[in-house]
């Protein structure tokens, strides 16, 4: 992953050829995606519940049966566990699974599956059997959806040995990070916020790092979505669209916010996150999983060990609460908002040592 | 399709045994009858519910009143416990469950919905697919544990059926002769999959047998049927005899839910050659012709299945948000120091106080 | 919980008469506490893989069948998501399961069953349907396993929502925290550090407070082992045993440590973390889990929010590292050793801002 | 117990179609005898290292002897693929695979064992119960879209059999027909539990009927009838008839492992009389009565498989701890920063440099 900047994605595997910016949603972003990953990679494979003929319940798979086949993409019977364990076999057999769980909630039976064979399997073969399994989780909330269609694995997967994590927060960036997840060799958990799946935006296919972009962005590494000066706001997925609004309303105040979208969740980008809070000296971490052992911990503690002697005040978390994903109205209660992340914000600007 | 409920098994373990129950009386098919109009009758209106914004998401059951009407009709609500899906609708109002309180969880009041399930005698509204079907066989084994007599049924789909808790629940039972009734609803579909793609050999009930244990593969759009299979697999398994599966061959008429779209997967025509005839139709011509029920006994139960989808519609728009106090309070019996300091951030910054 | 120190566990179950002191293994202190857990209550059940005739593979159960019958104590089909899944419906019939699964690798196939039924039950339920399980794990590395053998899930399983989670150090604390667990009517995970079952200690049956313990103990909080000024060592399970050690070390070079069993993985006693580290000014969190995302993330963060203005240093976390747990001689390795501790106590000691 | 191998099932999947094969010439039952010596000798060495203090512990197959040699030497090394658990030593040993390789998992030097699956066509040891079976739907499946004529088989126990991973193997693999061998070698114990409180109907081959899957239930210590039967599945799997499945009736007649005490759930009494004959006695007997050995091959072979074991033994005591950077070199083909950190200050630490 590290030398990876140097192969910058789509822009590569596409050739020279300017393809130029289009609006989408992030739903046909991710299906542009897969399309092309199928494309290029005859050993490429894209299967799941209902993912064939229907499209997936979301349609990121809308079509591709079609076009490439019913041997390239297909339904499974419905069993996570089975469809996880069947694509460490296809991995072993040399394809490249793109296998999806129709919900985070969904991805819990196969927990054992991924922990114990994903994610071990290239270290217990010394090497000699990759899993190059790019594994999309439909993920978050926000959807008002039944119990279990809006969770956050995020922690439990990057708490494990042997995973990447990666999350997109916009149309752009789900294109060009499912583009780079699917063609590494390692297992790949790709958490697609799904509230944003129809939220249009503008993708640049020549290029990860859209123009204008305050930072050189790569498919790698965590990426400055807007530049400020007084506070850094950390998320990933759905709540960076959230951060990002947030750090709009501050500006009124003249409070100047730097919103870095994480990106990958796993390995996390521990320069870009320390440079930023260097500059700002104050930091808020969010996201929608519950609070307790949740990733925030991870990124208020690399930020504490990185920035201990230019830090303002403690890393502050804003968070979903320590309960299970309500139902409803609640929902709105439960996800950070932004009056929550305004008044974490305003707690870290206004913290007075002693 | 054979209407009698007969048993698949070779094996010795195919005969059902338990006391014989009593044929069904014409009071009892009439009440049959009634309680599939009223779920016919509810279940269409939550579609309309649904479009009209009163609710945001429901899962029909069109098709299946008579697997889900006639299953939960044979349920002794003082003794047994019913493990339900999220498509449940006919087994929750045929036990008798507050409905208002059942279709709560549709208007996304409270997932589990809202209803008492020790009281109930109905499990929260489960869903994981196959989630609930292993707590059937921990609880019907308690009963054993007990020396109780209650019988503990599990509702599944063909699609469910894919799942490993599936097979180790079976094996658990079947080891344990845990007294379990597995109630799968074969409609057809796990959403846009054909059972084809999904039930390797074709039939649910046919896997009994590898556990040693009896299934019975019956019409499930013969609500008679359904009832007297369900009465015959409960005394089998309360007597003693360990676990029974029954697979209901029905099928699933509407969309999964409101947010699915049949057209993508399946056409009108072959909806109409594969669903066969409407249960509840088949079930009046049946009652009709028998002498059972006529036209006046029907209107009335029509008329009562509408007054009865006034209130619960009623009772649905009543029903607020629940308090957000309850996302802290219902987690633990013995909350924590963490939980109650979030609780109270939460007040401060959402009530702003 | 919070009030739970009124109860003071065992020496109220058993009334007032004094049961003194004897010297025992954890194995023998667990197999004391199950054994008076099922004489007390006649709806706790013991069950698992093995947990019948043989007593199980750790001889945790050993004579509990014989003792209490084989409708309390007995063996399952091999099959872990049907053990916990079979727990729930045991539950809500009334019944205390106290099931095992055999390996702390072999939890991954029931975190299905753990996170969305046994952790959610009560929530959905709505209060009715309470779920006091307790889910007995041997946990945590040390004894040359096969793979899958030597896992440490406690940052999975503090994360969800609805479960408690405990681990005891020494004999004492198994016998009071299990006893104390296996009574509340919530699900508890409690994770036994395998490496110390064969190790003998002092139980005092009278009190969950040990004689001469620096605070007055219960068997709800974090527990200070060891008094010292210069610097707090946070550590639970097998960890504590070695952070002792390395507290004597360090004190040969006058460097008085204190060691804090953090005991709770969840709920986490902040107060008594906090009280510590105000007063030392230093802290290092150790566990044998890997780093990323680890639970050291959430103790490191909740000290820093608790104490930023006393730190005098970063939290330091030495920990398992981003691998698959490896096989033997590596062991020694992986799990945090002496030196590795005594390492990051040095440079939290010299630490200077800079 | 009949010896031959016989179908189980009634339905038409019952019956194994494929080509036929010539059966074993004398030359082959002498080589699989040879194979059934040096893995019963090396494996009652390996508990002999065990109490040495070579290696840390050890799971013997004392008595699967005929059920691991007779099928993987039905295995085609040059295109099919083996799934094994933690006890298939007799199935690497016949397959050709590097012995000290093999056991280095034993000394806990590397837990899948130093061997290179992809070339040795044996996919790594597995601790996790049912681990694998899915990886061999998934590898056969994968033959199917490569339109390659490769077959998995993968091993599992009759404990193992109640994992929900079993039964989502044998429904995907029937369902996508893939081509794959389900060898349960039913050993009748999983630890302390014997086969009947395990298996609910008491035959894992009797839950293929339900997925419409051809099985066989075969005497696990008749080496020929093994291999035999393995052969057989393998042609119908590889003809692409689909998955086929293995029942191997055989007995661990040593403990579970080295730190397993049989005594406590079973009696010698009981072992005696569960065992039955000793596979490598039986198949002996059977050699020399049919006049296809003598007592001199007999000592041949056990002088080579004692020779074997010597040269076994010396690689393992030569086998030094795997290089610590190892831990953090082969957990990913594209490393990462933090990963690399952690290797430096491990080093740095370890190293003391
Ligand atoms: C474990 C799990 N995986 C996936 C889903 C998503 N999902 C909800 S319903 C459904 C299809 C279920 O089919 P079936 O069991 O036949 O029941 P039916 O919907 O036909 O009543 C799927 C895939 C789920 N709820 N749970
Ligand atoms: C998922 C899982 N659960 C538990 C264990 C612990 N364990 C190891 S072997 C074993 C018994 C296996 O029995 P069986 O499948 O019959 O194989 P055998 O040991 O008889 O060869 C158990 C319970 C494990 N390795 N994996
Ligand atoms: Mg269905
Ligand atoms: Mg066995």
């Amino acid at each position: 992953m590290s030398n990876a900047t140097l192969e910058s994605g789509a822009a590569m595997a596409e050739g020279t050829a300017r393809r130029g910016v289009e609006q989408l949603s992030m739903q046909q972003a991710l299906n542009r995606a897969l399309d092309e990953v199928l494309a290029a990679n005859p050993k490429a494979l894209v299967f799941g519940e209902d993912c064939g003929r229907l499209g997936g319940v979301f349609r990121i798979t809308d079509g591709l049966q079609a076009k490439h086949g019913t041997g390239r993409v297909f339904d499974t019977p419905l069993a996570e566990s089975g469809i996880l364990g069947m694509s460490v076999g296809l991995a072993m057999a040399g394809f490249h699974p793109i296998p999806e769980v129709q919900f985070d909630g969904f991805a819990y039976p196969a927990v054992n599956q991924i922990v114990c064979q994903i994610a071990r399997m290239n270290y217990r073969s010394r090497g000699t059997m990759p899993m190059p399994i790019t594994l999309r989780v439909p993920s978050f909330g926000g959807i008002r959806a039944p119990e279990h269609h809006g969770e956050s694995l995020e922690a439990l997967f990057a708490h494990v040995p042997g995973l990447k994590v990666v999350s997109p927060s916009n149309p752009h960036e789900a294109y060009h990070l499912l583009k780079y997840a699917a063609t590494r060799p390692d297992p790949v958990i790709f958490m697609e916020p799904k509230s944003r799946y129809w939220q249009k935006g503008e993708v640049d296919f020549d290029s990860p790092d859209p123009a204008g972009s305050p930072t050189g962005g790569s498919p790698t590494g965590a990426k400055v979505m807007r530049a400020g000066r007084h506070l850094t706001l950390v998320a990933w997925g759905a709540m960076v669209a959230r951060c990002l609004q947030v750090a709009e309303l501050a500006a009124e105040d003249g409070i100047d916010i730097e919103v870095l979208d994480l990106r990958w969740l796993k390995p996390i980008d521990e320069a870009t996150l320390a440079a930023s809070v260097r500059k700002t000296r104050r930091a808020v971490v969010v996201h929608e999983a519950p609070l307790t052992s949740g990733l925030g911990a991870e990124v208020a503690q690399l930020i504490t060990q990185a920035c201990f002697d230019t830090l303002k005040a403690p890393v502050e978390r804003i968070t979903g609460f320590d309960v299970p994903y309500p139902s409803g109205d609640l929902e709105d209660e439960y996800i950070p908002n932004i009056d929550r992340i305004l008044f974490g914000i305003q707690r870290v600007l206004e913290y007075k040592r002693g | 399709m054979d209407t009698s409920p007969s048993p698949l098994n070779g094996n010795d373990a195919g005969h059902l045994s338990g006391p014989h129950a009593e044929p069904l009386t014409a009071e009892q098919l009439r009440e049959l009858y009634s309680l599939m109009v009223a779920v016919r009758h509810l279940d269409t209106s939550a579609i309309a519910w649904q479009r009209q914004g009163l609710i945001p998401g429901y899962a029909p059951e069109l098709g299946q009143e008579a697997a889900q009407v006639g299953s939960g009709y044979a349920v002794d609500t003082t003794r047994d416990f019913v493990f339900p899906t999220y498509r449940e609708m006919g087994v929750a109002r045929a036990m008798g469950v507050d409905m208002v309180a059942y279709m709560s969880t549709h208007k996304a009041t409270w997932h589990g919905g809202l209803y008492n399930p020790i009281e109930s005698r109905l499990a929260p509204i489960q869903a994981v697919v196959g989630g609930s079907v292993l707590h059937a066989v921990g609880w019907a084994h308690g009963q054993t544990l007990d020396q109780a007599d209650g019988v503990a049924m599990t509702y599944f789909g063909d699609g469910a059926s894919s799942q490993g808790d599936i097979h180790e629940a079976m094996n658990f039972a079947a080891v344990m002769k845990a007294p379990v009734v597995f109630f799968v609803q074969n409609n057809g579909w796990a959403i846009s999959v054909p059972t084809e793609r999904q039930v390797a050999g074709g039939s649910v009930a046919a896997r009994a047998a590898g556990y040693g244990m009896p299934a019975l593969r019956i019409d499930g759009n013969d609500v008679v049927a359904v009832a007297e299979a369900t009465r015959r697999a409960f005394a089998h398994a309360r007597a003693g005899n360990g676990p029974v599966l029954i697979e209901a061959m029905t099928y699933r008429r509407g969309p999964h839910s409101t947010s699915d779209d049949p057209g993508r997967y399946r056409s009108l025509n072959e909806e109409r050659d594969d669903a066969g005839e409407d249960p509840l139709e088949r079930f009046r011509k049946q009652l009709l012709a028998d002498g059972i029920a006529d036209d006046a006994f029907f209107a009335e139960a029509l008329a009562a299945a509408k007054a009865e989808e006034d209130d619960i519609r009623a009772g649905i728009q009543a029903l607020g948000s629940r308090p957000g106090t309850e996302m802290f309070d219902l987690v633990f019996q013995e909350t924590t120091p963490a939980l109650q300091a979030q609780a109270a951030s939460w007040r401060e910054e959402s009530e702003h106080v």
